[in-house]
C-alpha cells in the first residue's frame, strides 16, 4: 500500500494536525473529540451549521469550515461515520443561542450516530435541526431500504445554508433552505479505478483494464453496475442523463453544475469532463448558471468524477454568490 | 456434559468482554473482506477499535455490577466505533445493560432477557427487520435460542450461549444468499446477495465469545 | 489506459473548451494558436505576465490567469512545451502598453520556444523580459547541462509578479522580484506511482509495489533514484533536507511552504506531509509565515508530493497576500 | 550500382520530407518509448503530428524554390511540434532553407552545405556539443559523411545520403553508452545511461529517409 502516512491508524489525527498548522489563524482544532471549529465560533444569534463524516473525503467537510459555510465539522475515522460525542461538542461549540443545524449525509451510520448527538444536545438545552441529504441518483429510493445516499449536493448545500445563516435567518429557514437545496439537488457518480483505506490495504473492489464501475459511491462501495470504458462524452451522457430524468431537469430550468473528481482524476480530465454536460445541458434546453469543477467530495485516491445538479432559483442564486472565506471555498472576502 | 453453574457473574461477563475483545481482533481482517465485498471495508477496524477502547475502560473499573459495566462497554463504543456498528452496537450493550441493572449475577433468564432488550434497542435504532441482511438477522435467532434453553430448563448459561452462538452462526450464513435492504449494502442491490453479511458475522462472533468465556468462567 | 477523455489527440483542446464555458466570465480562449488569457486584457499601463508549458500540470498555467496572477497562460500539448506562436499571440494580447514579462520554467524546450517567440515579439515592438525558473534541487547544477528545472517556485513567481505587476511597478521591476522569488526558492518532489500521458497510453516509469521514486520531475520523467518505500515523516525529512540545504535556509528564515500534490495523491495525505514539514522546520528554527497545500503544479495523475520554499521578506510577504483571483488561487477579491 | 542523377530537384527534397512524415509516423510509438525511458515520452507524438502538418501545407504549396519549400517546413515545425524538437528540426530546416534559397537542384556539395548550416542552427540554438546525448550526435557525422562523399567526387545524391545515414546510424547507436548533458535526459545524470537517445534516433531516420526518397526520385 502506497501512502504519504506514517500509521494507518494515525492519520486523521496527523492531518487534523496538520491543518491545525496550516490554518491555525483561522480554525480551532479539539483532538478528543475531534472537530474543526471556525476560530471566531460561536457567533451570536447566528445559526450554527455542523457537519461530518467519515474521513477520506478531502476537502469536504473540514475544508468548508469558516466564514459563509460550516462553523463545525467532525471528521470520523476514514470512511467511517463520526461518533456522537464529536458532534456534541462541536455542536455546543458553534451555539450562538439561535441554534444549531445538522447537515448529515444519508448513511445508517452518519443518520444514527448524528440522531443521538442531536438527543444529547437537546438534553443539554441546545436546539438542534437536522437534514438528511440524499441526492445520489444511483440507489434506489424505497420506504424499505437505506434509501439513497447523500454526496455532492451536501457541498453545495453547506454553501448555500452558510450563506443564509451569515444573513442571520433563523434555523427553521436555514434547514428549510437546505432542504429545498436537497430536494432540488440530483448526482450521480463513476470510477475508473477503486481506492484504498489506510486500515485496509486492499483495493475497495476490483476493476478490471477496460471496465468502469457506474453509480459508484463515496466510500469505495461498489457501484450499481460495471461497463466497458468508454468515452467522456458517453460517461457524461449515462450520468446526467440518470440525473437530469430523475428529478427532472427541464428545458428552460436555471441550475448550477458541479464536476466533481474524486480525488485521483486530473482536472484536465475534469474540464473534458465539463465540456459534455455543457453540451449535454445545452442540448436539452437547461442553462448552466453557477458551476464548480474540481475535487471537493472525493473517495481518497480514486479516480472518476461525479456530477450534481442543482435547480437554481434567485434566492438559492443570491446565497451561492455570497462571501465565503473557507479553506477549500473561497470567494468575496 | 461437566457441571455448570446456573447463573454468570461480574466476573463471568468481563470474561465475555474480553473474550469478545480478543476474538475480534483475530478477525478483524476477516471482518474487513467481508465488508469490503458489500460495503466500505472498516468494520473489522472499527470493532477492533471500539473493543480496544472497551478494554482500557475495562481495566479501571470496580464494583460488581453487571448493569453498569454493560453500560459503560456501550458507552464506550458509542464513542469509539463510528459507522452504523457504533451505535447499534452500542445501543445493544445499553439495552442489555438497562435491563440488568444492579445484578450481579444472571441465569439463563435474565441472560434472554438482556439480549432480548438489546435487539430491540437495535431494531428500533436500526429499522431492521429479520431478512434485511444485517447483525439483526444473527441476533434474533440467538434470542429465540436463549429462550429455547430457558424453557427447556436445567440449562447453564455456558450451555446455553453455546446453543445461542449455534442459532446465530445459522442466522448469519442465512444472510448470504440475501439482498440487503439496509445499511452500506443495500446501495448494491442485487449484487450484495451471495456476500456475507460483516455485521451478522461480528454479532455471531460475540455469542461464540460467550459461549467461550461462560465456560470456563 | 483509464481517462476521462475521447480521444488522445483532443484532451487540450476539448479541456479549453471546458475552461471556456466555466469561466467564460472571467477569461477569453483563443484556440488557434492556443493560449488563455484574462478577459480585461490587456490592462493599460500595467506589465502584462505570460507563461506557458506543457498541459497536464494542471491548475498550473491556466488555472491561475487572472487579476493579481497571470495574464496570459499557453498550454502546450500534455508534458510538451507549446510552441513560439502561441506565446507570441499571448504576449501581443496583454501587452498593455508596459512590456510584457515571460515566466518560463527551465526545461530545453520550454526556454527556446519562449526565446524564439520573445524574439519574434521584440520584432513587433514589443518590450519583453523573460525570467526562466529552476527551483528544482533534485538536479545537480552545472553549466555544462541543461540546469536545474523549474518547478514549485514558478507557482509562486506568478502569483507575487502579478501582485507587483497590478502595483504598477515597471518590467524591470517586476522581473527583478521575479528573479529574487526565484533566487530564494527551492523545491524537490517524489512520487509514489508513475503518471500515463494520453498519447503515449504506458506508465512513464515502472515502481515496485513497495518503492517510491525521490527527485521527479513534473513531466512523468524518472527522478534521481528509488528507494524503499517509507513513512511520511521520513519522505518529508529526505525532501525538505535537500531543499533547505541547498539554499540553504538557515534558523531564524521566515518561509512560504508550499505541499504540492502531483495529482493523484489525497488531501488528507497532503495534510500529513504538512505537519511533517512544519515540524521538520521548527526544529530547525525556520518560521512558516504563509503556506500552500493542494495541487497546484501536478503531473496528470502521479501520486506523490513536492514540497517548496521560499525565504520572505517584507515586500514578497506583501504580495504574496495581495488579493488574487483567478480559478486556482483566490483570495482577497 | 545503377546510373545516378548528379542533383536532386525540388521533387527529390518533397519526396524527401513525404518519406520522413511516413517513416515518423512508423516509428511513432518507438520514439515514445525511447523518451520514455529517458525523458517524457512525447517525442514520437510530437513528431508526428508536426510532419502531418507539414504534409497537410506541402499539399497546397507550389513553384520550385527548395529553399522556400524547406523554410516552410522550417516554420510549421516551428509552430507545431512543441517541445525541445520543435525549435530544433524548426531551426535545421529554416537554416537549410536560407543555405538552399533560390535553388531548384542540389549537387551533393550543395546538400553538405546545407546539412551543414542547419547543424550548425542546431547548436546555436540548444548549445549542444557532440557527446552530449541528442540529435547532434547523429547530425555531426551525417555531415562528415556528405562531406567526404563530396571530396571523394562522383558520389550521386542519394549514395551520399545513404552514406550520411550510415554515419547517422553509428552516431545514434554512440548515444546509448553516454551520460546526457543537455536537454531532459540530463536529469537522470548517469540513469540516462545505457539508453538510445530519442532526438538522434529521428534524426537518422531524417537521413535514412533522404537516402530512400533520393534512390527512387
Ligand atoms: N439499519 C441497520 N440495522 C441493523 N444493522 C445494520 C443496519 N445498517 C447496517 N447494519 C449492520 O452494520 C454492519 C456494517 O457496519 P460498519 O461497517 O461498521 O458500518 P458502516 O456501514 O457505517 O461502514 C452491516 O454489516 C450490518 O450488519
Ligand atoms: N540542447 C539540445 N540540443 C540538441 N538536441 C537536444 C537538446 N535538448 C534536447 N535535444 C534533443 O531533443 C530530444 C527530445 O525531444 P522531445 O522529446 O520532442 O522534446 P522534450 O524533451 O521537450 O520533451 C532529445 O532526445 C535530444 O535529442
Ligand atoms: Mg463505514
Ligand atoms: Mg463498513
Ligand atoms: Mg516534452
Ligand atoms: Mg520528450
Amino acid at each position: 500500500m502506497k501512502k504519504l502516512i506514517n500509521a494507518p491508524d494515525a492519520v486523521v489525527r496527523e492531518a487534523l494536525e496538520g491543518m491545525e498548522h496550516a490554518y491555525g489563524d483561522r480554525l480551532r482544532i479539539s483532538y478528543d473529540p475531534a472537530f474543526i471549529v471556525r476560530s471566531d465560533a460561536p457567533v451570536q444569534g447566528k445559526v450554527g451549521i455542523v457537519s461530518g463524516g467519515g474521513s477520506g473525503h478531502e476537502p469536504m467537510h473540514g475544508g468548508f469550515v469558516g466564514m459563509g459555510m460550516l462553523d463545525a465539522a467532525c471528521p470520523g475515522e476514514v470512511f467511517t461515520s463520526p461518533t456522537p460525542d464529536q458532534m456534541l461538542e462541536a455542536t455546543k461549540a458553534v451555539d450562538g443561542g439561535a441554534g444549531v443545524l445538522h447537515i448529515v449525509k444519508n448513511y445508517t451510520g452518519d443518520v444514527m450516530n448524528f440522531e443521538m448527538a442531536a438527543d444529547l444536545a437537546k438534553g443539554e438545552g441546545i436546539e438542534v435541526e437536522a437534514v438528511v441529504t440524499n441526492d445520489d441518483v444511483a440507489v434506489q429510493d424505497s420506504l424499505y431500504t437505506a434509501g439513497r445516499r447523500g454526496v455532492g449536493i451536501t457541498v453545495i448545500a453547506e454553501k448555500i445554508c452558510g450563506a443564509a445563516a451569515e444573513e442571520r435567518k433563523s434555523l427553521a429557514e436555514v434547514a428549510e433552505i437546505c432542504r429545498r437545496v436537497n430536494g432540488e439537488g440530483r448526482s450521480m457518480g463513476m470510477a475508473l479505478t477503486p481506492c484504498m483505506t489506510p486500515s485496509s490495504g486492499e483495493p475497495s473492489f476490483e476493476l478490471g483494464e477496460d471496465e468502469m464501475e457506474i453509480g459508484i459511491g463515496i466510500h469505495g462501495e461498489p457501484g450499481r453496475y460495471r461497463e466497458p470504458m468508454a468515452p467522456a462524452a458517453q460517461v457524461v451522457d449515462r450520468l446526467a442523463t440518470a440525473v437530469v430524468e430523475d428529478l427532472p431537469y427541464n428545458s428552460g430550468d436555471r441550475v448550477l453544475a458541479m464536476v466533481n473528481g474524486m480525488g485521483g482524476t486530473p482536472l484536465i480530465e475534469l474540464f473534458v469532463v465539463y465540456r459534455e454536460l455543457h453540451r449535454f445541458l445545452q442540448e436539452r434546453g437547461i442553462t448552466i448558471e453557477r458551476r464548480l469543477v474540481g475535487n471537493y467530495i472525493t473517495s481518497l485516491e480514486m479516480a472518476g468524477c461525479s456530477i450534481t445538479l442543482l435547480r437554481l432559483d434567485d434566492e438559492l442564486t443570491r446565497l451561492w454568490d455570497a462571501p465565503v472565506d473557507t479553506p477549500a471555498l473561497r470567494w468575496g472576502a | 456434559m461437566t457441571e455448570e453453574a446456573a447463573t454468570i457473574d461480574h466476573a463471568g461477563v468481563l470474561a465475555w468482554i474480553r473474550r469478545y475483545a480478543a476474538v475480534i481482533e483475530e478477525h478483524r481482517v476477516e471482518l474487513v473482506r467481508l465488508d469490503t465485498a458489500i460495503g466500505d471495508g472498516d468494520h473489522g477496524t472499527n470493532m477492533d477499535r471500539g473493543m480496544k477502547k472497551v478494554l482500557e475502560k475495562l481495566d479501571g473499573s470496580e464494583g460488581d455490577d453487571i448493569g453498569a459495566t454493560l453500560k459503560a462497554v456501550g458507552m464506550t463504543l458509542v464513542s469509539s466505533v463510528g459507522g452504523a456498528a457504533g451505535p447499534l452496537y452500542g445501543t445493544l450493550f445499553l439495552q442489555m445493560g438497562t435491563a440488568t441493572a444492579g445484578s450481579s449475577t444472571l441465569d439463563v433468564g435474565a441472560l434472554a432477557d438482556a439480549l432480548d432488550a438489546g435487539v430491540k434497542g437495535v431494531q428500533a435504532r436500526g429499522k431492521a427487520e429479520p431478512g434485511d441482511k444485517t447483525m439483526v438477522d444473527a441476533l434474533l435467532p440467538a434470542v429465540a435460542a436463549l429462550r429455547e434453553a430457558q424453557a427447556d430448563g436445567g440449562v447453564g448459561p455456558a450451555a446455553a450461549a453455546e446453543r445461542a452462538a449455534a442459532a446465530a452462526e445459522e442466522g448469519m450464513k442465512a444472510t448470504i444468499p440475501m439482498e440487503a435492504r439496509k445499511g452500506r449494502a443495500s446501495y448494491l442491490g442485487p449484487r450484495s446477495v451471495g456476500h456475507q453479511d460483516p455485521g451478522a458475522t461480528s454479532s455471531y462472533l460475540l455469542l461464540r465469545s460467550a459461549g467461550e468465556a461462560f465456560a470456563t468462567a
